[in-house]
């Protein structure tokens, strides 16, 4: 390979590193998306002069196009909510490129190094996995694939599935060269296990298992950049192997689920919530995202109850408004009159913090601001936010004012549980579209969101 | 290349990769791997060179679909991840 | 000829409240009523005539003709008969202690509600006198408490010594109590909290303060409490002491509703305070929570002083003017359908708090403890 | 014989403080002194007189032996000439104002320091009882505003309407200022202070309260402040207003070293005043910082209450009298060596005190007031 | 190489890498310099099995048992204060050892590739300056050489010679030998320049350039890592290089110097502050420094003063004091009869802020507790912590008692600047040797300690 | 080792270094200083490796001089870091 290709793919692996690096912030995200993405141009222009590409210059062309245009087409269009699938789709087709390039390596039956061989086919068989496995995850966040398909011995199947396969590869490796018929069959294994593993997954684990095959494709890619000797590719692919690893652990980690729960015994159990969630469920939330989402707003209205006076949290509510203020959000508070258990509970509680009277309002003055803020965010009020009051002519408080917080864009609810407020019942609010539910002692959420926003 | 190399390569690049993504707020999650699924796009690379080097049609068909496939990829990967961090655009976000 | 509500000034001996405010008066005659208010009624609360703005200040005779009167407490008999017949007067009416004027009420054909007997469910709240002035009470006895105590409320290290912060204790965490608590924390004192309610544990503490634990429970219905037995009372007494012992202040709210107001401190206890301690007993309207209570008195028992002010609301009288007026408000406007006085009869709200009507008394209660008596 | 230390009950109208605390006194017996204590001379601040321990408690006429006596407030004549002929009398006894009894506490050979003369350096924190009274006096100027106000301090959003913090301004942010800034503050008011002095600023923000910058600025020698010219108190007056209409409550404390109180406050603003406003003349004593201002009194001028407590810091005794207790014993104890009474009387201190001796009036200034009466 | 000797070096990089991690948190750091030796033994004894090795294991054993024997001695009873010059020691040793290594190669004569035979010059350049310019720090800071040596145009000198040496390297490297005359000038002239360099270089300034030696010396290590084909010597000196780079930036931005400043213009120019130090200087500290000295202590004592209450650092103060509670730190309040403005100034602050009273101690009470307490932290306090108040009776303020914070093992005082306290007095305390300045605002500066102590 | 492979490692190496170091307090400036300064020491192996092959004698004495220095650096370096790290031995260390 020439110097000058060989700096390319150099310099787009250190732009792949940097803009994943920069990602991982909210404030320099978009830069980096940008620098992998210029990355991503070098590498592919340079490619065309590669010494080994000597043939299909118009194939290649418009193969690229095709995908390319589609996948263009089909990423601008795509409605925000319907992400997670799209980039299930799209990891999918990055994995089964890199089983064809095996599969074309294979067929080519070209003497290789036994090293290079094995990650040759254990790329292929990864990728195989990643592609069929993404396929079906697509399928069934689009709705295509309706049903939770499920049947007893479903691990011993796969199980066995997974060692023929496995097998055939070791068959492969090990005579040092590719018969066609076993790599056929080895291929339509692996579409196999992708399928098979993929379908009895709930909705709601399916972020973690896109998650994962997205970590098994820059895996493969990384060992077909080996094969082909390609340091672009087998730099950014490991990168993304181990980053996507991470990241599938962190979100397991979101969700409280051990990751290995979520792969294997439990697999798809809690598919039933991700139905749930469509009706309206309780959406937790972690603080993280609770901090950046209340970092970035422009106005916050602060709702403060009981449980404020039971997590004595005020002092941390405030450092909190302090830290939004700083960043530019407008922050205020909205007392209603009967939060708390007794008259002035909560400008007690605040005064001792240090909360200035002019930014705390009553229900009077702050009702009419909720559809204008960007969140509302509800420590340890019930009663007083429950729309209930306002729908439900049936409801025991039906017809005492509330504090509109539904009417916000978002609702963010810090409470430690399902515990109900002074009147016992159910709240419809913590149901709504637009509620998250931060679950956790009052103080604590406060200080989880303080240390959230100070790391930005 | 030899295995020993590779192994540190791998290595390094492993380590690189986790200590890059090691504090990452939640809500980044999802755009990371979005963000993470564009640049093993790369492998758009290794498709082109299959293809390029394709002599039968049966390697062909398959280098074909190999760079249909990572093209799908590299700009499907690049276009969704650039829309969801649309909303880390605001100019408070230079900020701190 | 649009509906007129009428404000006399307030003739109770001590009363200092008014039963209107200017905002209050400017939302009546926005909603088309003509509300006519007896001159200086506000004075004493701090309310000047020429505060309530358009509405029209006038001499005592001028109001006889008024279709609603609004008061803080009972008239007099007098000020009954001047009453239009068919007229309606809302107030404090306190029936159990006045069953003659309720009667007299029932006789003059005069519409009559009792603020204080309103059920206490949610959407009531706003119309809830028993807490607004209960919440002004607590804040009172906390100030009283620190203006009577011959020390300082706060810790504070000085060059000529540090001050250790004095001990409050209150006993009742009730409306009055929880905001009595509230208070003197806020001055700096350390507050110890204890009720029989185990509710209020929880809401001692989100306040800051400590919560007495004591073997005693007894939560009555609907959450309030429950008078308790004599063994309990005994006990409740002897635990009690030992922390009471300890107090530089001591305010004391317990209450059972519709009983006098249960002896928590009797002679002994009062005797092991310390001398300079003060004991501010706000149940003295219903006899006090101090054996040695003489309501509206301030007597001094070894060292101890017991001071038990009555009508303590009237002691904040713009504020509790204010509120009071809001509570009004809210009761009466729903009844208020286009500047006409037509109440829905059936909501049991206005049934809870409604004393007579049509010549007859209506409260069920009021009638049995009228016939009784 | 070892030393005798009297207290003898202090017999100024109204004085509730004493001279002496359990406290101080255990540690002048520990220091070998004898100390007596007048019966019940402690029971006004609060401290029974078995409350003093290992003290002697005798009757007023066993204390005309003592060699030094401990007081709060200057003796009549007839306790002066109970007095022993060379003992010593400490106390704050306000020289300028009774020239003729310290003529006679001279003439009777008793060595006499004032404390309140005490020159107000940092070592002489220790002793400073202007420091010490004028605390008390600022906090419980601030819980007096609270008690006459008719309203709340703090906000307060209720069911029945949201109540608006009281706004009090404290002109005069020296000790008693600052204390009843940072007490009405505590009680959840919203603070304005005022003074002449511009290093005030800082401080009355580092109460959390605000600070009135007016154009005035008057910083006198060594801290103080000075007395202002006509044209600046003209404006002073007039800037002021502005402010002082809006308060609720407002605490006078201004005081200039010296010389009477500065009048801040003329009718005109008074008028300006809300209705049900309260004014706490703390500069009662020296004359008020208010025209209207009559000490000792509370008076009504259109609605706003003005009231001139004298001897304030005896409304809070026992805390006061600990403090004062507490800067005698540090006043006295470098004085006393090895249970003999051997002042340094060249120390600044003792020198700045010192009012009579060998039957000589020492103190240059109080000579000459003498002599100029 | 043999699989097994790979394998040995690949797991100590790995070992190195992870240790380096490890030291970089103070609670893993001891756990880290245990990981990091486990992988210097490891790849020192398989050396002795390398192929290449195949001659003079006694000298080796011979050289290892001085040269580690010396260092081991001289390591163990090195006072701490004298670590700095002792690091510098070691470190040039490295240097020389990777310019030794260079000499060897180069004077074999044996064929080299272009690259390989620049990286070996390049090393042994380096790895020299470091070697004779780390010696030089050593004597300066051991005090063996006094005299800051400078002259005019030291700058220009120092061009001329690296230049020339420079250019003798290139010879070398494009003549594809070592001549050993002109190998002998490079390495005569790479000793002077690390002598010259470092001369005229102050005591303050020290610690950075014995940083910047320490990333040379990696960087060299690293450098004839390649010209030796040995990954674990490559990676392990890469990885320090690039460490130590950023750890030199570190420590230049924490002594609020750029890099630069300190590496030419400005080097050695503040000797005369290096000196000072040891008279009693105000000796700045970060607020991460801080932090961590109050995380690891057993009993703080905090000592606010007028400056808290101007700062109204009070609510963080708190909450630093919750957040050493959690850690277990014993945290006591030490209020001064006269602290503040106005008699109880500061109860009124902390009282607002939630401080619970039983943690809060007067003069009297707590004035035995200092010589026990490891970290005495005073906010805004000035005049109430004067020593002079007890020792200088011509001082104003002589006789008045003060809190004797002087007695407690540290001492960390947060002010703004060099302003006096009420009385406009100078105070001794602040040039104390246990005492530290906190410069900054006091609410700032808590937030900073908060900040530091949460990312333990 | 082809070139553009040592550039690869020395690319992620540097970048591993790097980022291990990014966060690190103050207070541990000395510590790792000492630590990365005990890590180079690893040019024992090359020196060892020096003088195993050294031929001449200029070559093992420069080979000598080059393993005993390079154990000083490792020995050396170890002592004083581990010294220096006692400080963070208390128990309360491993709380959090
Ligand atoms: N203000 C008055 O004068 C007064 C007097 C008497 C009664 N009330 C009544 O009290 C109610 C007040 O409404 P509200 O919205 O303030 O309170 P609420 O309806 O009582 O709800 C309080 C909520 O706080 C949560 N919570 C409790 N402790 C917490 C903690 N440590 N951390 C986080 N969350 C905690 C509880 O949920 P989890 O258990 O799941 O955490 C609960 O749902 C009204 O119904 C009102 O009528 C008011
Ligand atoms: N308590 C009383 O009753 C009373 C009354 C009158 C006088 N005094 C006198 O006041 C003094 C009190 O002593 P003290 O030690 O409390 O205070 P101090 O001696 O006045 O010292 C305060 C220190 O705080 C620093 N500071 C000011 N603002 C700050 C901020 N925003 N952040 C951080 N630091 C800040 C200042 O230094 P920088 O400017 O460098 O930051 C100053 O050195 C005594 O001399 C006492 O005699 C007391
Ligand atoms: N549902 C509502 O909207 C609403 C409205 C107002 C009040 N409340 C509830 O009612 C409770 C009581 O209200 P209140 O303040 O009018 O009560 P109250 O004035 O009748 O009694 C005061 C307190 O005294 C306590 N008490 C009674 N006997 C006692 C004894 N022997 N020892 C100690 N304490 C004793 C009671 O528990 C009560 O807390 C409030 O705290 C509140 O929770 C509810
Ligand atoms: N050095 C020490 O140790 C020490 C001890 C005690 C007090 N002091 C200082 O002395 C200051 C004053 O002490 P004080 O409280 O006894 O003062 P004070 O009682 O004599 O006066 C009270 C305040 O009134 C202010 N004042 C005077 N004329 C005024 C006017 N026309 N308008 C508005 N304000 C006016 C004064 O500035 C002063 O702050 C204290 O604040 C303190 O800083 C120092």
């Amino acid at each position: 390979m020439s110097w000058f290709i060989q700096a390319a793919y150099f310099t787009a692996a250190v732009l792949f590193i940097f803009g994943l690096k920069q990602m991982s912030s909210p404030v320099t995200a978009r830069r980096g998306i940008i620098w992998a993405g210029a990355g991503m141009v070098l590498a592919t222009l340079v490619t065309f002069v590669h010494p080994q590409v000597h043939a299909n210059y118009l194939l290649m062309i418009l193969a690229i196009g095709i995908g390319g245009g589609l996948a263009w087409w089909s990423g601008k269009r795509v409605a925000m909510t319907d992400m997670p699938q799209m980039i299930a789709l799209y990891n999918g087709m990055g994995g089964g490129a890199a089983a064809a390039i095996a599969a074309v390596e294979l067929v080519k039956g070209e003497e290789m190094e036994f090293v290079v061989l094995a990650l040759a086919v254990l790329g292929a068989l990864i990728g195989t996995v990643a592609f069929s496995g993404s396929a079906i995850a697509f399928g069934k966040l689009q709705g295509l694939i309706r049903k939770a398909f499920r049947y007893s011995g479903q691990q011993k199947v796969n199980l066995v599935l997974f060692s023929v396969t496995v097998l055939l590869g070791l068959i492969m490796v090990i005579s040092g060269q590719a018969n066609p018929v076993i790599l056929t069959i080895f291929f339509i294994l692996a579409l196999v296990i992708g399928v098979l593993m993929t379908l009895p997954i709930g909705g709601a684990d399916m972020p973690v298992v896109i998650s994962l095959y997205n970590a098994l494709t820059g895996l493969a890619v990384g060992f077909e950049g080996f094969v082909l000797q390609n340091p672009a590719m087998m730099i950014a692919g490991i990168v993304v192997g181990s980053a996507g690893t991470l990241l599938t652990q962190l979100m397991a980690k979101a969700m409280n689920r051990p990751i290995s729960n979520v792969l294997f015994s439990n697999f798809g159990e809690s598919g039933g919530e991700g139905q749930g969630e469509v009706q309206g469920a309780l959406k937790p939330i972690e603080a993280s995202d609770a901090g950046v989402m209340m970092a970035f707003a422009d106005k916050v209205i602060i709702v403060p109850g009981y449980g404020m006076a039971v997590a004595q949290a005020q002092h941390k509510i405030w450092e909190l408004t302090q830290l939004l203020q700083d960043r530019g959000v407008t922050v205020k508070f909205a007392i209603h009159p009967v939060a708390g258990r007794m008259p002035g509970h909560m400008n007690v509680l605040l005064a001792e913090a240090g909360v200035p009277y002019d930014i705390i309002y009553d229900l009077d003055e702050i009702n009419s601001e909720f559809p204008t803020a960007d969140v509302a965010l509800v420590i340890g009020a019930n009663d007083v936010v429950n729309p209930d009051a306002r729908n439900n002519p049936d409801s025991p408080i039906y017809g005492m004012p509330i504090l509109n917080v539904d009417q916000a864009k978002n609702v963010i609810v810090i409470k430690r549980g399902k515990g109900a407020g002074f009147s016992g019942i159910e709240n419809p609010l913590f149901y709504a579209d637009n509620t998250r539910m931060l679950y956790g002692d009052g103080q604590e959420m406060a200080s989880a969101l303080i240390s959230a926003i100070k790391e930005l | 290349m030899e295995g020993f190399v590779a192994l540190y390569i791998f290595m390094l690049a492993a380590f690189t990769g986790y200590e890059v993504i090691s504090k990452v707020p939640v809500i980044l999650h999802t755009p990371l791997m979005s963000g993470s699924n564009f640049v093993h796009g790369i492998v758009l690379v290794g498709a082109m060179v299959a293809l390029g080097h394709a002599d039968t049609t049966t390697e062909m068909v398959i280098g074909f679909f190999a760079v249909l496939l990572a093209a799908g990829n590299a700009v499907g990967g690049y276009v969704v991840t650039e829309r969801m961090l649309e909303m880390f655009k605001s100019s408070k976000g230079d900020k701190s | 000829m649009p509906l007129k509500v009428a404000v006399p000034k307030e003739s109770a001996a001590g009363e200092r409240r008014v039963a209107m405010e200017p905002g209050v008066a400017k939302k009546l005659v926005a909603m088309g009523l003509e509300v006519a208010i007896e001159q200086g009624a506000g004075e004493s609360a701090g309310f000047q005539d020429s505060d309530f703005g358009e509405v029209s200040i006038v001499t005592a005779d001028s109001l006889h003709d008024a279709d609603i009167t609004l008061r803080v407490q009972v008239p007099t008999a007098e000020e009954i008969d001047a009453l239009k017949e068919g007229s309606t007067l809302i107030g404090t009416l306190t029936p159990f202690k006045n069953p003659d004027l309720i009667a007299r009420l029932a006789e003059r054909g005069v519409t009559s509600f009792a603020m204080e007997l309103i059920p206490r469910i949610s959407r009531a709240q706003a119309m809830d006198v028993l807490s607004s002035q209960a919440a002004v009470a607590g804040y009172k006895a906390a100030i009283m408490g620190a203006d009577l105590a011959p020390r300082f409320f706060p810790m504070l290290t000085t060059a000529a010594g540090t001050i250790r912060p004095s001990k409050v204790v209150v006993i009742g965490a009730g409306v009055a109590g929880l905001q009595a608590i509230a208070t003197a924390k806020r001055l700096g004192a350390m507050v110890e909290g204890y009720d029989v309610r185990s509710a209020t544990k929880e809401q001692v503490e989100s306040l800051g303060a400590r919560f007495i634990d004591l073997s005693i429970k007894a939560e009555g219905e609907g959450g309030y409490a429950r008078e308790l037995s004599a063994e309990e009372k005994q006990q409740q007494q002897q635990e009690l002491a030992g922390y009471i012992a300890k107090a530089d202040v001591l305010i004391t709210t317990a209450a059972v509703p519709g009983r006098p107001s249960p002896k928590i401190i009797p002679v002994s206890t009062v005797e092991q305070m310390k001398s300079g301690a003060i004991l501010i007993d706000l149940a003295a309207e219903g006899g006090g929570n101090c054996e040695l209570t003489q309501p509206g008195e301030t007597i001094v028992h070894g060292g101890v002083t017991i001071h038990a002010p009555l009508n303590v609301p009237s002691q904040v009288p713009l504020h509790a003017s204010e509120m009071y007026a809001k509570n009004l408000l809210n009761f009466l406007s729903p009844m208020i359908e286009e500047a006409h006085f037509k109440p829905d009869w059936d909501d049991e709200i206005v049934a809870g708090a409604l004393l007579t009507k049509d010549g007859q008394i209506i409260h069920e209660q009021v009638k049995q403890a009228i016939a009784g008596a």
